[in-house]
């Protein structure tokens, strides 16, 4: 009970590692609600003093552009139907998975290879960076962060290494089953295989926290305007101004 | 217990069952005492031959190692314990079953016979037994207690079966020798004799 | 280390129930760790070989209720640990689903037909060589299939599918019963479900690890067979390399109303081609209201292979397949 | 001649035990305080043990001790690739590792659960071929072969020679054994017809019905050892030497082996028994070591497979003019024989190539270990040839019968590469008494007839093997009583040539067959040494043994009769248990008188002097402890020259069907040729016996080894095809030959491998016939095969493969 790993014996009845234990799913689950709860509890107390939430009329600009919310939802969509199409047989929800699985793997391989190309060329790059700066931002109410504040950056590069964790993962898991591209191959050996596994399930894990601690985020009613800008598109000047440092992001106006 | 064997039964519950099983899973593994009440009476009495035997017997016990090891009547035979050769066939209510693929309480209420106990009293043959002896049936021998009890049985149910009745009863019991031929033709011997 | 040919059973507990309450109530309560006990012709060895170490086995075959063959309104009930040996020879079985007393006179041999069970056959698990020999394979749990691979060893295993696992349905009663359209008779302490005999087998690509839609503490108590095909034309055929004891390399079974040489209506299932009985039924629909040839047999035999995905080692099940299918709606030579 | 006994049935002593259970295999015994052994069997097809970590096994509660290879090697294990007791360097999946005793079976087997072994894994291979690829892995730390007084040796082929010959042609590369006669090329030059391919056939386990258990304890020095063997006092005399106690402290008890088939005619080929007596030895407990199905198949070991090639030329007239042979076999993890060479004589003998070639080189590979199998390699070569027979009688236009008729064995024939003339032949009248039971010249006519999707095939075949030895001893006793005791050390595997060798001392003093004693079943009943039970040569080599023995106890029945009652031995007569003159049949003794009087004259008559120089250590010994004991006769056999031959011919018609690939045998008619029949009933035993085995090899068994990881896939009777009796036809038509052959006093030769190899090529001919002649090259043809030839399928599987599917 308790082992982060679960063993299985080799063709030859030796240990070799078959993957994650899935008892870890409920730490994670526990240890997201509790934090978040937490979270919740200690905003709910600072929201005695008075906290006014930035008017959303007036001049609007523009903070996602289409083809990128476009990609944050599909690339969530996937995202959502790997966790369900995953998780369902471990608890024991039979049904045909398999497939519905490595379909929704290749759409976010593609989005997310096709957003790494965008950032680099045709997004601004350098306001994703996590600078030396960002790390004083929480402590200094005075400093305004650029277009991404230290936690939207924490959480975009977080998600960036799971995810990428996850992709690379599952392709290689993805060369061990039979597709209507290929037959499968025994290719890997089974202590290599149970390594893939087990990274694979160790990122899935953490995927799961990061996923559930940006819906909540998302949701909180002092962010809800980044959620609508990532369904819209954009924020109203007040809101740009009273969390944002016009010198250090100056964005286009919305039409 | 080996850790192994229990870390691998823990996995394979986890698989099973779904992560919400896993903990009776584990219970089980771990603390067997815990088990319902009524599992079966280890001091059991068997008719074996047609005589009353009061035998200690484990849970899990085949009637193959109960007639051999506890009763000593090692006429009955083990040649793969798999319930794939017939060398331990006996007649359990006069049908042919395999000792080796059946647990002694579970035949506890029937009338077991085993190849020791088809003699007459005064010592005759049984009349297959005497059919297998004119014929020469067995070769070595290790497969022919299986074959008698098959062909018992076969008669019983069948007095008069024809050739190809006699090898569709005895198909469940190989004969490595190959004596097949010389099997049925003590066969349809020991119906006539009848 | 498995180094170890293991031969003897292991400690391990044994209920004997004699009433239904009493069983359901042990199997809710052992849950998977409760071993369903039938006429054991698919326990003793796993228990043997140590590569299943269930707590305990529950035993069904002192229950009467569950044992015998009876008529009911719509067609006959067969409880679930009535002997493979007395459905093949029951008069009623015989005149009626002579389909069923064929494929369960054909399992195995006499001595294993004398204790096995028709629920044992249904329920019995993989036969697949490589996870009988206790590998950590995906239905065992692990993470690989060793059958399913350029030198893997898999003559008998599935050409239709196949999900990682490529083993096989091993039961010869199962492809029958799905022809007869039967209903599974599924008990539990919270009730009762009445399953389609083709809806009661499930592949690798839903679950990989069990073979029937079985939940821990659920018995498979009964079978019913309705009046639907009582007396149509029957056709079963096994085909496997000894003609005792081996299970089928490919089976069929074929239930058709004829009349006038015209097929009004059939149904077929193969048995060895897939995890589950594979229900034909585009022959079926093929067949349907057509006059029986040569052609139409062809024809049949054709539709029957298609999609099938053959192992390196299993091509030979396609035209085989094909042979038996035809042969079952040439009907009986 | 008209024989008292010889060709008469009888009753053999042990018939009673078997029909009622009585008799005792070696798992039947028990004794006070016996303890249960249990294997540790290695998981890897090729590894070195670095550690044995038992401690927590020993500590359990009724475990009593282990035993390893380092008990029973202190010196080292032995080089070389025979069978060994116990090993550290396992060479195939399930070759024993150590043995654990524990006070009931169920503990050992969890104690075992609890030791830690250590493995360092070494490259492994399950297919000869690949092992000779450039690179190819080694079965053997080593090497992949092991040559005699060279030891281990690493033999590659080149790339293109590898595929050259998996492609069908003749191998390039240098072979290690080869032999040749007559004009090869010349020969070739003259054929009308030549026939030329690659072949495979299976190596496949014996699995005979008692598995190889043993029972050993240890008293006033003396080791009882219970077994299983073919030969009782030929392994014996080995098994002395692998256990290292002296021949004198050993009792080998052996009243009944439940089949050999080869595998366990010799010591060597069933080392396994030694671990109850060594643990035995250590522990000082009784042991009783039961072997499981699965480690029967393990340990019990297999035929040798062959990856061949063949080229056979005939004549117009269709005589065979040439032979030509390669063959690699696949010698297992352990063991080896010489299959492939007697293949290739048996070709020359069977068929009388004028000219002939073998060549053939032994590798390993990391499967089941090899040796004798009922007709190693006569019987493998069986179904590869038959079928090229065939063919050529097609092309030259020749009848199938006639064809074989023309170049049959007769009398006067010699064979082998040694030209050996052959003791005796008769095949024309087998063949002949075949084809008038079978009705041959009408069931002819129904070849390839077609009845719906079934096709009718016709077969006829003929088996070979050498049957008969010489160089052995006989003892038998003619007691106070009048009875006679025939000292046999011939084992009871099934064949009933312990008693039936017997009659022939029985024959000779004219003894009723109730008053014989037939003194047999373990050793400390003073047994002579006799030649393995294997080969078919009991028959021939013991009614020698015996009649001689016999006639030595008549020569000093008559010396006695005339020292008391006058006149010269040569006045005497035998007859209704008295010896009396020739001239004055009143004039005489008892039997009983006459063994009273030789045990008062003791000296000579009693073994305590004039015992024969010759005899063997073995018999020696027997001879030294029943000294005295009663009046006694002893023969030691001089060595014979000529190869007495045991012939089987055989004919059937199957029904194939085509659309299952599978078929019926509507007939079976195989007829011995054994020289004079001694025992019909066990004659005919062999015959039916050798048919069913013929039908396994050449439509069923297999030996199946998953070539990704080494694990075995064939180890029951269920994946190995052991044929059941419905695999096999309802009756079986047998009859014999039955003329004397001049080399054995009572005429006899040996039968039970060549009924195999015959139904073996008869089968597959048939099937051959069935599809148009289509020839497969392998054996099994199993209905896969079949069915994807019909159905013009190019399977995935390799070549030749060895312990795959098709080989």
């Amino acid at each position: 009970m308790g082992e982060i790993v679960r063993y299985k014996r080799d063709v030859w009845g030796e240990d070799v590692i078959l993957g994650v234990s899935w008892d870890l799913l409920w730490v994670v689950a526990v240890a997201v609600l509790i934090l978040l709860a937490a979270h919740a509890i200690v905003m709910a107390a600072l929201a005695n003093k008075k906290m006014d939430i930035p008017s959303a009329e007036g001049r609007r600009v523009l903070r996602h552009e289409s083809i990128d919310r476009l990609f944050h939802w599909v690339m969530a969509a996937s995202i959502f139907a790997l966790i369900i199409t995953g998780i369902a047989p471990i608890l024991g929800w039979g049904w045909a998975w398999l497939d519905m699985h490595w379909i929704a793997g290749l759409l976010l391989t593609f989005v997310v290879i096709f957003h790494i190309i965008r950032s680099l060329f045709w997004q601004d790059f350098k306001s994703m960076i996590l600078g030396p700066r960002d790390f004083g931002e929480p402590f200094d109410s005075a400093k305004k962060p650029g277009k991404y504040s230290f936690e939207q950056k924490g959480m975009h590069w977080a998600v960036t290494i799971v995810v990428l964790a996850v992709v690379v993962t599952g392709i290689l898991l993805f060369m061990q089953i039979d597709t209507p591209f290929w037959d499968r191959t025994n290719s890997m050996a089974e202590s290599q295989l149970g390594l893939m596994f087990l990274l694979h399930g160790l990122a899935t894990l953490a995927l799961i926290a990061l996923v559930a601690t940006h819906i909540y985020f998302a949701l909180r009613p002092e962010k809800m305007f980044y959620t609508r800008s990532m369904l819209t598109g954009w924020i109203s000047e007040d809101e740009m101004s009273a969390n944002h440092d016009p010198s250090r992001w100056s964005p286009k106006e919305a039409d | 217990m080996n850790p192994k064997l229990t870390r691998r039964r823990f996995i394979k519950g986890v698989i099973a069952s779904g992560a919400a099983a896993t903990s009776t899973t584990i219970w089980y593994a771990a603390n067997g005492a815990d088990r319902p009440a009524g599992s079966v009476e280890r001091l059991i009495r068997i008719n074996v031959n047609g005589q009353v035997r009061s035998v200690d017997v484990a849970p899990q016990e085949t009637l193959a190692s109960t007639l051999r090891y506890k009763l000593g009547l090692t006429g009955t035979k083990l040649g793969c314990n798999r319930g794939e050769c017939g060398a331990c066939t006996v007649l359990v209510d006069s049908v042919p079953t395999y000792a080796c693929s059946v647990l002694t309480h579970s035949m506890k209420n029937g009338l077991i016979e085993t190849v020791e106990g088809l003699e007459s009293p005064n010592g005759d043959l049984h009349p297959v037994q005497q059919a297998f002896v004119d014929e020469l049936s067995p070769q070595c021998g290790y497969c022919t207690p299986g074959q008698i009890m098959a062909a018992v049985g076969l008669l019983r149910a069948n007095p008069n079966p024809t050739r190809e009745q006699a090898r569709q009863g005895l198909a469940g019991n190989i004969c490595r020798c190959g004596s097949y031929d010389s099997y049925l033709d003590g066969v349809m011997r020991a119906a006539q004799i009848g | 280390m498995v180094a170890t040919s293991h031969d003897v059973m292991p400690d391990i507990e044994l209920y004997q129930p004699t009433d239904e309450a009493n069983a359901l109530a042990l199997a809710g309560t052992l849950g998977r760790d409760g071993w369903l006990l039938g006429g054991g012709q698919d326990t003793f060895g796993w228990l043997k070989d140590r590569n299943k170490t269930p707590a305990a086995m529950i035993e069904l075959t002192q229950i009467d209720a569950w044992k015998g063959i009876k008529e009911i309104a719509d067609g006959i009930e067969i409880g679930a640990v009535t002997t493979l040996t007395e459905i093949a020879n029951n008069p009623l079985v015989q005149s009626r689903y002579g389909l069923l007393a064929q494929a369960a006179g054909h399992v195995a041999s006499p001595q294993i037909r004398n204790v096995g069970t028709l629920g044992g056959n249904l329920v019995q698990d993989a036969r697949c060589w490589y996870y009988r020999r206790g590998l950590d394979c995906y239905r065992a749990g692990g993470n690989i299939c060793y059958a399913d691979s350029p030198q893997g060893l898999n003559r008998e295993h599935a050409i239709f599918g196949a999900s990682r696992c490529v083993a096989v349905s091993p039961s010869d009663t199962a492809p029958a019963l799905v022809a007869l359209e039967a209903t599974m008779v599924v008990q539990s302490e919270s009730g009762q479900r009445l399953i389609p005999a083709q809806d009661f087998f499930v592949g690798p690509a839903r679950d990989i690890v069990n073979m029937t839609v079985l939940n821990a503490g659920e018995i498979l108590t009964a079978i019913r067979i309705p009046n639907t095909w009582a007396n149509a034309e029957f056709y079963f055929e096994k085909v496997a390399d000894r003609n005792v004891w081996d299970f089928a390399l490919v089976s069929v079974a074929a239930v058709m109303k004829v009349s006038g040489g015209v097929i009004e209506d059939a149904r077929i299932a193969c048995g060895a081609v897939e995890c589950v009985p594979r229900r034909l039924e585009a022959v079926e629909n093929a067949l349907r209201g057509q006059q029986r040839s040569e052609q139409l047999a062809n024809q049949a035999a054709a539709i029957a292979s298609e999609g099938a995905r053959p192992l390196n080692y299993n091509h030979f099940k396609v035209p085989l397949m094909e042979n038996l299918v035809k042969r079952a709606v040439r009907g009986q030579a | 001649m008209a024989y008292m006994h010889i060709g008469k049935d009888f009753v053999p002593q042990d018939v009673p035990g078997k029909v009622t259970g009585r008799i005792k295999y070696s798992e039947d015994y028990a004794r006070d305080g016996m303890v249960y052994a249990r294997l540790l069997t290695s998981p890897i097809p090729h590894a070195r043990v670095v550690n044995i970590d038992a401690s927590a096994a020993l500590a359990m509660e009724g475990v009593f001790g282990i035993l390893t290879a380092d008990d029973v090697y202190p010196d080292g294990e032995p080089d070389g690739t025979g069978l060994k007791i116990l090993t550290n360097e396992p060479t195939l999946v399930g070759e024993p590792i150590l043995a654990l005793a524990a006070v009931d079976e169920k503990t050992a087997e969890t104690a075992l659960e609890a030791i830690i072994v250590t493995f360092e894994r070494l490259p492994f291979v399950m297919d000869p071929v690949d092992s000779l690829a450039p690179g190819g892995p080694d079965a053997y730390t080593g090497g992949n072969t092991f040559v005699f007084r060279e030891g281990f040796k690493s033999e590659k082929w080149t790339a293109d020679q590898v595929a050259a010959f998996r492609a069908g042609s003749e191998p390039t590369a240098e072979p290690q054994q080869q032999f040749a006669y007559g004009e090869l090329e010349a020969a070739f030059a003259s054929s009308a017809y030549i026939y030329e391919g690659s072949f495979a056939t299976a190596g496949y386990p014996h699995h005979s019905m008692e598995p190889r258990s043993a029972f050993a304890y240890w008293e006033n020095g003396k080791l009882y050892l219970h077994g299983t063997s073919q030969s009782l006092t030929a392994l014996a005399a080995d098994m002395a030497g692998i256990v290292g106690v002296p021949i004198e402290d050993l009792v080998f008890i052996n009243e009944a082996t439940g089949g050999g088939f080869g595998q366990r005619a010799r010591a060597g080929s069933i080392p396994s028994m030694a671990i109850p007596a060594k643990l035995s030895q250590k522990i000082n407990r009784p042991v009783m070591m039961r072997v499981t199905r699965e480690e029967e198949f393990t340990i019990g070991g297999a035929r040798q497979g062959f990856q061949g090639w063949i080229k056979c030329g005939f004549k117009a007239d269709g005589v065979m003019a040439a032979a030509d042979m390669w063959i690699l076999s696949d010698n297992g993890g352990k063991g080896g024989g010489g299959d492939a060479f007697s293949a290739a004589d048996c070709i020359s003998i069977l068929y009388q190539a004028e000219a002939m070639r073998f060549r053939g080189t032994s590798i390993g590979s990391n499967t089941a270990h090899r040796g004798a199998q009922r007709g190693p390699g006569q019987n493998q070569i069986a179904p590869i040839i038959a079928p090229i027979l065939d063919k050529a009688a097609a092309e030259l236009g020749l009848d199938r019968l006639a064809i074989r008729m023309l170049n049959m064995p007769k009398n006067g024939d010699v064979g082998g590469p040694q030209r050996q003339p052959l003791t005796s032949a008769y095949m024309p009248e087998a063949l002949n008494m075949g084809a008038t039971m079978f009705n041959y010249p009408e069931r002819i006519t129904r070849s390839r007839q077609r009845k719906g999707s079934k096709v009718t095939g016709i077969g006829v075949g003929e088996g070979y093997h050498n049957a008969g030895r010489s160089g052995m001893d006989g003892i038998v006793r003619l007691m106070p009583d009048g009875r006679l005791a025939v000292h046999n050390g011939v084992g009871n595997l099934g064949t009933y040539s312990y008693a039936s060798t017997s009659r022939a001392a029985a024959e000779v003093l004219q003894m009723p067959w109730e008053r014989v004693d037939v003194i047999s079943g373990r050793t400390d009943r003073h047994l002579p040494i006799t030649s393995p039970q294997d080969g078919s040569n009991s028959i021939f080599t013991n009614t020698r043994t015996n009649w001689g023995a016999a006639q030595d106890l008549l020569v000093k029945m008559k010396e006695i009769a005339a020292m008391d009652l006058g006149g010269t031995p040569a006045d005497y007569s035998v007859g209704d248990e008295r010896i009396f003159k020739t001239a004055d049949t009143t004039s005489g003794m008892t039997f009983a008188e006459i063994g009273q009087r030789g045990l008062q004259l003791g000296g000579k008559f009693t073994g305590e002097a004039e015992v024969p120089e010759d005899l063997n250590d073995f018999t020696k010994l027997s001879v030294s402890r029943l000294a005295g004991s009663a009046l006694m006769g002893i023969f030691h056999d001089p060595r014979h020259n000529n190869n007495p031959p045991g012939f089987t011919a055989t004919f059937i018609e199957i029904e194939l069907d085509t659309e299952t690939g599978k078929f019926d045998i509507i007939e079976l008619v195989t007829i011995g040729e054994c020289g004079t029949v001694v025992h019909p009933q066990g004659l005919k035993n062999q015959l039916v016996g050798g048919a069913v085995w013929g039908i396994g090899l050449s439509a069923l068994e297999q030996h199946l080894y998953d070539p990704q990881n080494g694990l075995p896939a064939s180890t029951g009777y269920w994946q190995s095809k052991v044929p059941t009796i419905l695999d096999t036809p309802s009756k079986i038509q047998t009859g014999w030959v039955d003329l004397p052959d001049p080399e054995n006093p009572v005429g006899a030769r040996g039968i039970g491998e060549p009924s195999m190899g015959a139904v073996s090529a008869a089968l597959t001919a048939a099937i051959s016939d069935a599809l148009d002649g289509h020839v497969f090259n392998a054996a099994p043809i199993t209905a896969d095969m079949i069915l994807n030839h019909l159905a013009g399928i190019t399977t995935d599987a390799v070549p030749l493969a060895q312990n795959n599917y098709r080989g």
